[in-house]
């Protein structure tokens, strides 16, 4: 036999019989340490971030000004892990801005009493909750229908869905803003639990359930494979169809209950509510790792996107940036924060 | 050939008829050596392949076979070594077109661009163009459907190229790549998606070209193939060169011997004892029908026992075995699994009565390629994984691991994504997905495509471990090494069965049934 | 300016009083002609008067005006002047101020709930008014005109429009008014008023809620020559808002006839005196102001100083009852920027 | 050796006739024929809408209107236009819409007197349109820079970049609006030619040369090639880097250029010019049959999407709909529209 080179056996990787390949120890936890690394990848800009701002006005830090910043974004951030689930499962829902505004809309109308404001006074307080988390399930049931039962395109259909539902909520309110909101509506965006915002406390349990919902349950593993190839999910055996129902319901809910609170804070429902939230819900997503393609992100990463933007905007406002500037100076933050996690967690091209 | 070669066609010395050169290598890889991340691909290969040839390159999966290729035709840079094409070094990676003048390559992972019409992915970037430089869509059809025309393959060039089958999408690869005038073609492992007639006349195309002097690198897993077209062989084994030879001075036994590491050959299979007529029914398929894919099919199966489902590409073998895993309804008949009825058309009905699979495609339905090996594997049996619908990743991991070593994938561990592993790897990932929720029933649909010939033989030996099992299990295939270890096979013909075979078929017999003749007439 | 920190103290403060009292002020946008004048007065304001300002902008976002008022107080500023463009949603932030004895002084709105220590603002009804009444004067009482409103969500171009039809209808009911949102937006504008245009090419008034979209109708009107002087027939008359000094100019060169000066320069001069007077301790009655304008109750608990907005047209007259001012005035904000 | 070898023909597998899989000469044309359907999906929608429009206002087909409906749309169809190619190559760009607004605004920043305005007043009238250009140039070159070289991925850098532009904007102009403009920078969005906007002729052209770009030039094609498989584009010899380059400056030179052409029609250039067109850009290009996902799409049918939408805007003018429901009616017009097209055209899920 010619020129054969008798390789030496210990080579680049171990060969023998089935059974021993494989499972070399050394390399064994490669895979999950970068996973969790690619989880974490905006860390070191939020680290960063806290310590410019409180370099920028020694009150950055202090409890006040986190509650703060936690209570501001408590509302959008509903938002953001609503379109995560959807996204993880490889769809997208522009929609949730206006059922962010419509749900608590449609609550005010039809519970503010006739004279004051501009509502139709037809229930009692009590009803608002109920009302705008139907609001929510309908919009969501919606969209499910168009999208899943129909298969028509996720993007067209709840495009057109934002501009139905944001038109609808000007026209009820007749572009103005509902207040004298009846108590239930308010209790959640103004009470205090323990001493910090109610607010708060609904974000980060719905966030923390969103982690274990995504991260360590069967449902949330078939999002994640919906995402990825819908085709291998339904040859697992997932019911696809079933899932993204309930994926786009959830998410609809999620908004009208983001909305509810952000109406409670303020106590009132301005016609434009939501109105061109969904850009800042695309960017905490996708800064946070989650994919646009579906199957990929968690529910912690875009956290930690949300909470990346607020912090940048409450570090500008505290630095005293003039107005003017403020926007340029955000945008360029944002690139180099982004350069920063991205090439220490790495590229993220898709 | 240099007929449909489009406008870059090179002149083609036809160098009559003296297939045996005497000037130095078209190509050589010298010290070669690749790295992807911890991964070394190739570690200091060397390869060399002389004019006029036909060269194998042979190599159990992950070998590094793939990614020599793309360093040979200038998809990536090799972190070490170096790379001539007739004594002259590489061009410039930046250099496309002078890559493509040294060598073309129908590579394995399909370079076909699904939205775009079968011509254009013919003639995709050396359109024909008209005076004005616009490209003139008349001619570039026209010649699509030439160029398709000397291989047979009958289809309308205007469709778009997603709508074409696997079979017919490899033609468009391999009758591009010949298409260039190009002296020196890559082919790595072409065959894997063509059946017998296909590859005859691939090779008859190929011995014609050699005729013409045109040197290939012919890659598969399937040996035969290599004795039937190849003259020299150089064999790869973890990253490495380990031989290089004329094919004849080669015997098959030497050659798996080379490419495992091992003295042993392929092992010789016992005789399946048969299986007992009081066996339980595990698969009751009656009168199955789907309009025109096939009509009026029984197919009962006993645990315990191995059924073949042979046909040729478009017979309805593989629609058939969907319908009865519930992949897809069929239009009439009844699947009784075990005495129950699985909805039609539900996967997650027969998943409950216990049934798995292992789908066609693997890239298309098998795996889910951004997730772990451990979801991958554990994806349809999440009640197992911990209580009221929530996931223990230990519990995932452990049973990852152990199917992990029950099916010997190679890999540093259950957390890998699927993409991570070889093609002969994620194959069996499938398969450990199968067999997760331990089945009474166990569909494999073409289960050994692409995968080594160890590993292949690998496979195989764990089916019928598990058939011994109890499980009853249907191969539908037309690869002869799947269906050899079958009690019986049903052979189906334009989407009836036509035959059955029992064990003991010669090679001949389930050709011609297959072929719909009929031998004893 | 107006005396300095003599009579400091009195408001209350818990440690040594600063020698300047520190005002929070937050701009509600700055993207507008008219609120980036303001924005420009503010500091010159403040200096003359010996205040130290944090300034915040809350980009038309009202729930971003809540943040930056809770960040403003965390950086203890004694005061605060804000321009809420919500004025419903502003209720509990005012609350929250009250709470914590930091006077509050709103520019341009009015809260529909919620005291605040004074409330500084043109009528913006007035607005709507006086354009109605120029518009009905110049095309005596007959033909169309087209409204290009504001955001139907603004509470501020709300006004405009009620106000303006209103008029219209009680005082000259012949005319025909197209409204037409635009939300803030020139190309939106140019985009219905050339529709209504080609459908009805007898307009001949055209009324646009603020100054956002004056270049825009002006370039539609030249596209079908109808940009021509007042005297000549196929003139059509065309009121803006906001008094920025492009809208004088074109006043003088006859390109438009009129529009409503906004105070840019009153809004900022006298929210923050009052926000300094209220740290000082000070406190008003309803009443003539020594600045030219009243000070009324509107509600228990809320003071609002109405300052005088202005309409300017090219010869100074007087129209339907309104008195004008000529476009050259000195005493335009407009005609004293630079 | 075991008994692998001794099947007939060599090959382990048997032979078979290929053709059996083929399709039969019945299914033939049906592919070609869809395409080209697909293509033109929104002409009945069209269709109706025109119809409707007619009975609506008797104005709606005379030729004002029509060129009226053509000219205002001309400049945001250019951004439609740039974007269609940016999608079709597998990528977006969102910073269109900033570019759409910044480009002009620099050339009117330093062309404007000083005096007048805010201007600087440092170069001639006549630099001002080398001077949009060159920020378009200079737009596309920092994206492509980020994208293509540092392969980061193109949503969050475009999204960075909309945020940076949009705020150099607002930076340079104090917020205000420019006026006064040169009129080498007017004359472009006001000159007619042969009785008719200019700007509607340049649209109409730059479209006519998109398609002919798209559909019948090598480099067209090879967009196609990239936003269907970037490695079998690479492969078929394709400099993918290049096309991407050209690409993402091509797009944003037309918009700043389309930008330009706003500015000349509404002489000025207002702070916010952009703001917000970016959803519409979208809808547009995805209504017209572009898919998101790249390789997919014609700009014939991104122009009958961004003409739709402006038809209905149009129609919903002329019939004096109640300002307040406009939106919602709007939404539900363009779902129908959608439910139409795609139903006739076919499925669109992706
Ligand atoms: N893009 C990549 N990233 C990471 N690892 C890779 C990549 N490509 C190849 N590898 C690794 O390199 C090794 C060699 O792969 P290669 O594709 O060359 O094998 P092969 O011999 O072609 O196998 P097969 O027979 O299955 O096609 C594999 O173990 C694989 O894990
Ligand atoms: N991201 C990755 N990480 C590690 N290895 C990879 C990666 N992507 C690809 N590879 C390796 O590249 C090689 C080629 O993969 P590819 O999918 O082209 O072929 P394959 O899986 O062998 O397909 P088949 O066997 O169907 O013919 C495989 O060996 C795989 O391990
Ligand atoms: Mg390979
Ligand atoms: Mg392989």
């Amino acid at each position: 036999m010619p020129e054969t080179t008798t390789a030496p056996s210990g080579t680049g990787r171990p060969p023998g019989s089935p059974s021993s390949e494989g499972t070399g120890p050394g390399r064994r936890r490669a895979g999950p340490r970068l996973a969790r690394l690619r989880d974490l990848a905006l860390v070191p800009a939020i680290i960063v971030i806290a310590i410019v701002g409180q370099v920028v006005h020694p009150i950055f830090l202090q409890a006040d000004n986190l509650i703060n910043i936690l209570q501001t974004m408590s509302e959008i951030s509903l938002l953001v892990l609503a379109q995560t689930l959807v996204l993880v499962a490889g769809r997208m829902d522009l929609s949730l801005e206006s059922t962010f505004g419509l749900a608590p809309g449609v609550a005010a109308w039809v519970t503010v009493a006739a004279g004051t404001g501009h509502g139709l006074g037809l229930l009692s307080g009590a009803w608002a909750i109920p009302v705008t988390l139907a609001v929510g399930v309908l919009a969501g049931v919606v969209n499910a229908l168009f999208i899943v039962r129909f298969g028509l395109n996720g993007f067209i259909v709840t495009l057109g869905m934002l501009i139905v539902l944001r038109g609808l909520l000007t026209g009820i309110s007749g572009g103005q803003t509902f207040f004298n909101l009846p108590s239930s509506m308010t209790y959640l965006g103004s009470a205090l639990w323990l001493g910090i915002p109610a607010s708060i406390w609904v974000c980060l349990l719905l966030f923390a359930a969103g982690v274990v919902l995504l991260g360590f349950t069967g449902f949330g593993r078939s999002l994640y494979a919906i995402g990825g190839n819908v085709d291998a999910a339904k040859a697992a055996g997932i019911r696809t169809d079933r899932v993204l129902w309930i994926t786009l319901i959830t998410a609809s809910v999620l908004a009208a209950l983001g909305g509810l609170m952000l109406a409670g804070r303020l106590a009132s429902v301005a016609a434009g509510q939501g109105n061109g939230a969904i850009f800042t819900v695309f960017a905490a997503a996708v800064i946070g790792g989650v994919s646009l393609n579906g199957g990929k992100g968690t529910v912690f990463g875009a956290f930690t996107g949300i909470l990346l933007l607020y912090m940048i905007q409450n570090v500008l406002t505290l630095a005293g940036v003039p107005a003017q500037w403020i926007g340029a100076l955000n945008g360029a933050i944002i690139l180099t924060a982004l350069g920063i996690s991205r090439l220490t967690g790495g590229k993220t091209q898709e | 050939m240099g007929d449909h070669a489009g406008a870059t066609a090179k002149p083609a010395p036809a160098r009559d008829g003296e297939p045996a050169p005497a000037d130095g290598p078209v190509a050589e890889a010298e010290r070669v050596t690749k790295r992807y991340g911890e991964t070394v691909a190739l570690d200091g290969a060397h390869i060399t392949i002389m004019p006029g040839r036909t060269h194998a390159l042979v190599g159990r999966n992950g070998a590094g076979k793939s990614t020599l290729v793309s360093i040979l035709t200038g998809l990536q840079p090799p972190d070490e070594g170096e790379i001539r094409f007739a004594g002259a070094p590489a061009p410039r990676l930046a250099d496309r077109d002078a890559w493509r003048e040294r060598v073309a390559c129908v590579y394995q992972k399909s370079t076909i661009i699904p939205e775009l019409t079968v011509a254009e992915n013919l003639y995709l970037n050396r359109h024909k163009r008209n005076r004005l430089g616009l490209v003139d869509w008349k001619s570039v059809w026209r010649k699509a459907s030439e160029l398709l025309e000397t291989w047979s393959v009958d289809v309308d060039v205007r469709r778009p190229a997603r709508e074409l089958g696997v079979e017919q999408r490899q033609f468009v690869e391999i009758a591009r790549a010949l298409s260039f005038g190009a002296r020196f073609i890559i082919l790595d492992e072409p065959t894997a998606q063509l059946d017998g007639a296909a590859i005859s006349r691939l090779f008859e195309r190929m011995r014609a070209m050699r005729e013409q002097g045109v040197t290939f690198l012919f890659i598969s897993h399937h040996l035969q193939e290599i004795y039937e077209i190849c003259d020299t062989v150089t064999v790869f084994r973890d990253a490495r060169h380990i031989l290089t030879a004329p094919v004849a001075e080669v015997p098959q036994g030497d050659l798996v011997g080379a490419m495992t590491g091992e003295a042993a050959g392929l092992r010789e299979r016992r005789i399946r004892p048969a299986v007992p007529s009081e066996a339980p029914v595990v698969l009751d398929a009656k009168g199955l029908g789907d309009g025109e894919l096939y009509h009026d099919v029984d197919l009962r199966v006993r645990a315990g026992e191995i059924v073949g489902l042979a046909g040729l590409g478009g017979s309805g073998k593989t629609e058939l075995a969907e319908a009865v895993v519930g992949l897809r309804a069929p239009r009439s008949g009844t699947v009784e699994v075990a005495g129950s009825r699985p909805r039609p058309g539900s996967v997650p009905a027969s998943l409950t009565m216990g049934v798995g699979f292992v789908p066609r495609d693997r890239h298309h339905q098998g795996l889910v390629p951004l997730m772990s090996i451990a979801d991958n594997t554990t994806l349809t049996i999440p009640e197992r994984l911990g209580p009221a619908g929530f996931v223990s990743g230990r519990r995932k991991d452990r049973l990852a691991r152990e199917m992990i070593d029950n099916l010997a994938i190679k890999t540093p561990g259950p957390e890998l994504p699927v993409t991570g592993l070889s093609g002969g790897n994620q194959q069996k990932v499938v398969m450990a997905r199968a067999l997760a929720n331990g089945p009474r029933l166990l569909v494999l649909i073409t289960p050994t495509a692409g995968v080594d010939v160890r590993s292949k033989e690998f496979l195989l030996g764990k089916v019928e471990e598990i058939a011994g099992t109890g499980t009853g299990i249907v191969i539908a295939s037309d690869e002869l090494d799947d269906l050899r270890l079958c009690d019986r096979v049903l052979v189906m013909f334009h989407g009836r069965a036509v035959a059955e075979l029992p064990a003991g078929w010669h090679d001949h017999e389930m050709v011609a049934a297959m072929e719909g003749v009929d031998l004893d007439a | 300016a107006c005396g300095g920190g003599g009579t400091g103290g009195g408001g209350g403060g818990e440690k040594g009083a600063p020698a300047k009292p520190l005002i929070g002020v937050d701009y509600p946008r700055s993207d507008t002609d008219f609120w980036n004048s303001y924005i420009r007065y503010v500091p010159r304001f403040g200096g003359e008067l010996g205040a130290d300002l944090k300034t915040t902008n809350s980009q038309n976002d009202i729930s971003t005006l809540t943040a930056n008022v809770q960040s403003l107080v965390g950086q203890g500023v004694r005061g605060i002047v804000m321009a809420p463009q919500d004025t419903a949603a502003v209720a509990p932030t005012l609350q929250q101020l009250e709470t914590k004895k930091i006077p509050a002084v709103l520019v341009d709105t009015r809260p529909d709930q919620g005291n605040a220590f004074m409330v500084v603002r043109a009528d913006n009804r007035a607005y709507g008014e006086k354009a109605c009444r120029f518009l009905g004067e110049k095309l005596k009482g007959n033909g169309k005109v087209v409204m290009l409103q504001g955001d139907l969500a603004s509470i501020n171009g709300r006004d405009r429009t009620e106000a303006f039809n209103e008029c219209m209808k009680q005082n000259y009911p012949q005319i025909k008014v197209f409204g037409e949102a635009a939300n803030w937006d020139g190309a939106v504008a140019a985009q219905k008023l050339s529709t209504v245009l080609t459908a009805n090419p007898d307009v001949k008034g055209v009324y646009m809620q603020s100054s956002f979209a004056l270049a825009g109708t002006l370039q539609v009107l030249k596209q079908r020559g109808l940009l021509v002087k007042p005297e000549d027939p196929k003139h059509v008359f065309v009121v803006s808002n906001d008094g920025i000094p492009q809208e004088l100019k074109d006043i003088a060169s006859g390109d438009i006839d009129a529009t409503v000066s906004q105070p840019a320069d009153l809004y900022a001069k006298w929210a923050l005196s009052y926000a300094k007077a209220a740290i000082d301790g000070k406190t008003f009655q309803p009443g003539k102001t020594d600045h030219d304008s009243t000070i009324v109750q509107v509600r228990a608990g809320l003071l609002e100083d109405q300052l005088s907005a202005p309409l300017v047209t090219a010869d100074g007259g007087t129209y339907g009852g309104v008195p004008s001012v000529k476009h050259d005035d000195k005493s335009l904000w407009g005609n004293n920027l630079n």
